[in-house]
């Protein structure tokens, strides 16, 4: 079996390898790809929207509704993530953990004994907890925040260098992810919970659909943001401008949020109840 | 200026292939840390040093801040690589990858 | 997302015991504000653009940073003696810089060492630090990372250190002179 | 000055294929993190390298900082996850 694999391997790589030769040069210009639209676009974008970053503005403006169906295919491999493997608590753990904030010491609490409340001295950890590692909480302490300002420094800035919401919107998640590892699953649901966090990968799509909607209202075509020019100190121009910066900042709440839900499901099989 | 740049880039690569050489020469995963860790730091290091120092030399306000953002790799680099190499290391000890019959003196083949 | 993050630093034992020079909520602004201006300084670093626009972006991206970590960044204790500690550590980086250095070259000439496996001799040192606060348990265990033929395995909350050292050589000069370093760094 | 960042990027990569045969043949999956982590750390300024090239240094010096966050992410997750899972630590039984 695993022979036979190889050689279906070996059989297509080949054909991919010898379709590569029929594909056309790095930077032929007559090629098909940049003879019809590419050039349109390389010439007006700046004109257009007064976006340096082509790229942005194909992404956000000239190709809208491909983004915004991208959005919400994130969206669904969410939903599809917890529809598949979301299973409630199944039975009471044998034995529950619990952490001492101030010194760091874990309680173990056998089924029937006597549990500390909720409180601030004490949070309920992982059962497979791992013993509270200095260094890495350390580090993830002062490496967080600037992870998050770098997240968000890329989102802002997708008018200029590359990046824009999906991008940071990863690394945003990506930061969450890290507090998770460091402490433990428990500690960040009671943050950022399961249902906030599905609520804002909804209003993340939900932004972009609306800016979409609005423009409508405006009177201009769906996702057409010069319409948002009625508004005081814009003009067409860098009113779409604005607009691809709202629907970025729309899709960069999305994706975070359902990369911290997959992570969520992912990491604990469904359960919620224990984390990497 | 562009001397002193590439002398920087030149050791830090010089470093890289003392990392690579110690990953692939050294006997047991605990050693092999060693270089990983801190060979590859080094060379990262210098290198971007190097780099910052060519990028700074036209002197005006966007190169300036472009060598900045090399620097804040640095800084970012040196704290998380130890706590990489940390949390590998600690992996491997929870495995029970055996470090305490280290293969020392004369043990290995 | 910030319901209750304290970090194990901020309530310490003997926190009752000193009379505190700024009330709690006042140390709270100050570590929102500390937070804010370092974020800030790193925004301008990351954006290098100065127009009113992406300052404005900045302003609002710090903001959300500062309110979500402020109390994982600045730790609430000790933030008196802030300014003195940072003017202490940029004096230790230098020094760490040239031990790194130092513990490279030595590194490098083992990696190229045709008798390799007869030079080093692996093995696990433990030793007890004085060290007591995380944070400086944190530098120290990462300088001993980055520095001649050593690895911290594991560093207990009381301060005992587990230490992978590659030879005999390396593991001679633990906790010695970096300890006194990082101790007088943090003012313990 | 451009021709000497090529052939310094064109060396990197060259050791990068050092770094890679522990990623493959590494006799444990720590060792394989190993060289996948070097490989790593040496694409960070592999980024910076080839925005010289090109002569695009502001627009690398990006990627290579979230290279660089991802790829410490990525390792610290790939060792808790070793940790706990595969039956390589486990403390009830």
């Amino acid at each position: 079996m695993k022979r036979l694999g190889l050689i279906a391997i070996i059989i297509f790589g080949g054909l991919l390898f010898s379709i590569t030769f029929e594909l056309p040069d790095l930077g032929d210009a007559s090629s098909p790809a940049s003879t019809h639209v590419s050039p349109y676009y390389i010439e007006h974008t700046l004109e257009d929207t007064s976006v340096p970053n082509v790229v942005t503005a194909i992404l956000a403006d000239y190709r809208g509704y491909d983004t915004l169906f991208e959005t919400a295919v994130i969206f669904s491999a969410g939903l599809a993530c917890f529809f598949l493997l979301r299973i409630p608590e199944r039975k009471a753990p044998k034995a529950r953990f619990y952490r001492h904030l101030t010194t760091g010491l874990t309680l173990r609490i056998e089924k029937g004994g006597r549990i500390p409340e909720e409180s601030k001295e004490f949070e309920r950890i992982d059962s497979a907890w791992v013993p509270n590692d200095v260094i890495i909480n350390m580090t993830c302490r002062l490496v967080v925040p600037f992870v998050q300002l770098f997240a968000l420094y890329v989102i802002a800035h997708g008018h200029h260098s590359p990046g824009g919401g999906f991008q940071g919107g990863v690394i945003f998640g990506a930061a969450i992810i890290l507090f998770a590892i460091s402490n433990n699953l428990r500690s960040t649901t009671r943050r950022l919970s399961e249902k906030s966090s599905a609520l804002l990968g909804s209003g993340g799509v939900i932004i972009y659909l609306g800016t979409g909607l609005l423009c409508i209202l405006l009177g201009a075509g769906f996702l057409n943001y010069s319409g948002l020019s009625v508004f005081p100190g814009l003009d067409p121009v860098s009113a779409r401008s604005y607009g691809i910066l709202i629907v970025e900042i729309g899709v960069g709440i999305a994706v975070t949020a359902v990369m911290v839900w997959i992570y969520y499901n992912l990491a604990s099989a469904g359960t919620q109840e224990e984390g990497l | 200026m562009s001397l002193l740049a590439a002398i920087l880039i030149i050791s830090g690569l010089f470093f890289f292939t003392g990392g690579s050489i110690g990953i692939l020469r050294f006997p047991d995963f605990y050693s092999r840390l060693h270089p990983a860790g801190k060979l590859d730091t080094m060379g990262l290091l210098m290198t971007m040093t190097g780099m910052a120092l060519y990028t700074v030399q036209e002197f005006t306000l966007a190169a300036i801040f472009t060598s900045l953002k090399i620097l804040l790799i640095i800084v970012f680099v040196f704290i998380t690589s130890p706590t990489a190499t940390h949390a590998i290391l600690d992996a491997g000890v929870r495995a029970g990858l055996s470090p305490w019959t280290a293969p020392g003196k004369g043990e290995r083949e | 997302m910030n319901v209750d993050n304290l970090s194990p630093d901020e309530l310490s034992p003997d926190e009752k015991r000193q009379t505190p020079a700024f009330s709690t909520s006042l140390k709270q602004i100050i570590s929102f504000a500390i937070t804010f201006l370092i974020c800030f300084a790193t925004w301008i670093i990351l954006s290098g653009r100065l127009d009113f626009f992406h300052l404005g972006l900045g302003v609002i991206a710090c903001a959300i940073v500062a309110r979500l970590s402020s109390t994982k960044l600045i730790s609430r204790r000790g933030i008196e003696n802030l300014p003195r500690q940072w003017f202490r550590f940029v004096c230790y980086v230098p020094w760490l810089l040239y031990q790194v250095f130092l513990a490279n070259l030595h590194v490098m000439s083992l990696a190229f060492n045709p008798r390799l496996i007869e030079v080093i001799d692996p093995k696990i040192i433990r030793f007890k630090s004085k060290l007591t606060r995380p944070m400086s348990l944190f530098i120290f265990a990462n300088s001993i990372t980055l520095t001649p033929g050593t690895i911290t395995v594991f560093v207990s909350i009381t301060g005992e250190f587990t230490v992978h050292v590659i030879d005999e050589y390396s593991g001679l000069s633990l906790p010695g002179e970096m300890e006194e370093k990082v101790a007088e760094l943090m003012g313990e | 000055m451009e021709s000497f960042f090529l052939y310094g990027a064109i060396y990197l990569s060259l050791i990068m294929i050092l770094s890679l045969y522990r990623a493959v043949f590494g006799p444990t999956v720590l060792d394989r993190m190993i060289g996948v982590n070097a490989i790593g750390s040496k694409t960070t300024a592999l980024l910076v390298l080839i925005g010289l090239i090109y002569q695009r240094v502001e627009m690398f010096v990006d990627i290579a900082l979230a290279y660089a966050c991802l790829n410490f992410i990525a390792v610290l997750a790939a060792s808790r996850y070793f940790q706990k899972r595969k039956g390589l630590y486990d403390e009830h039984h």
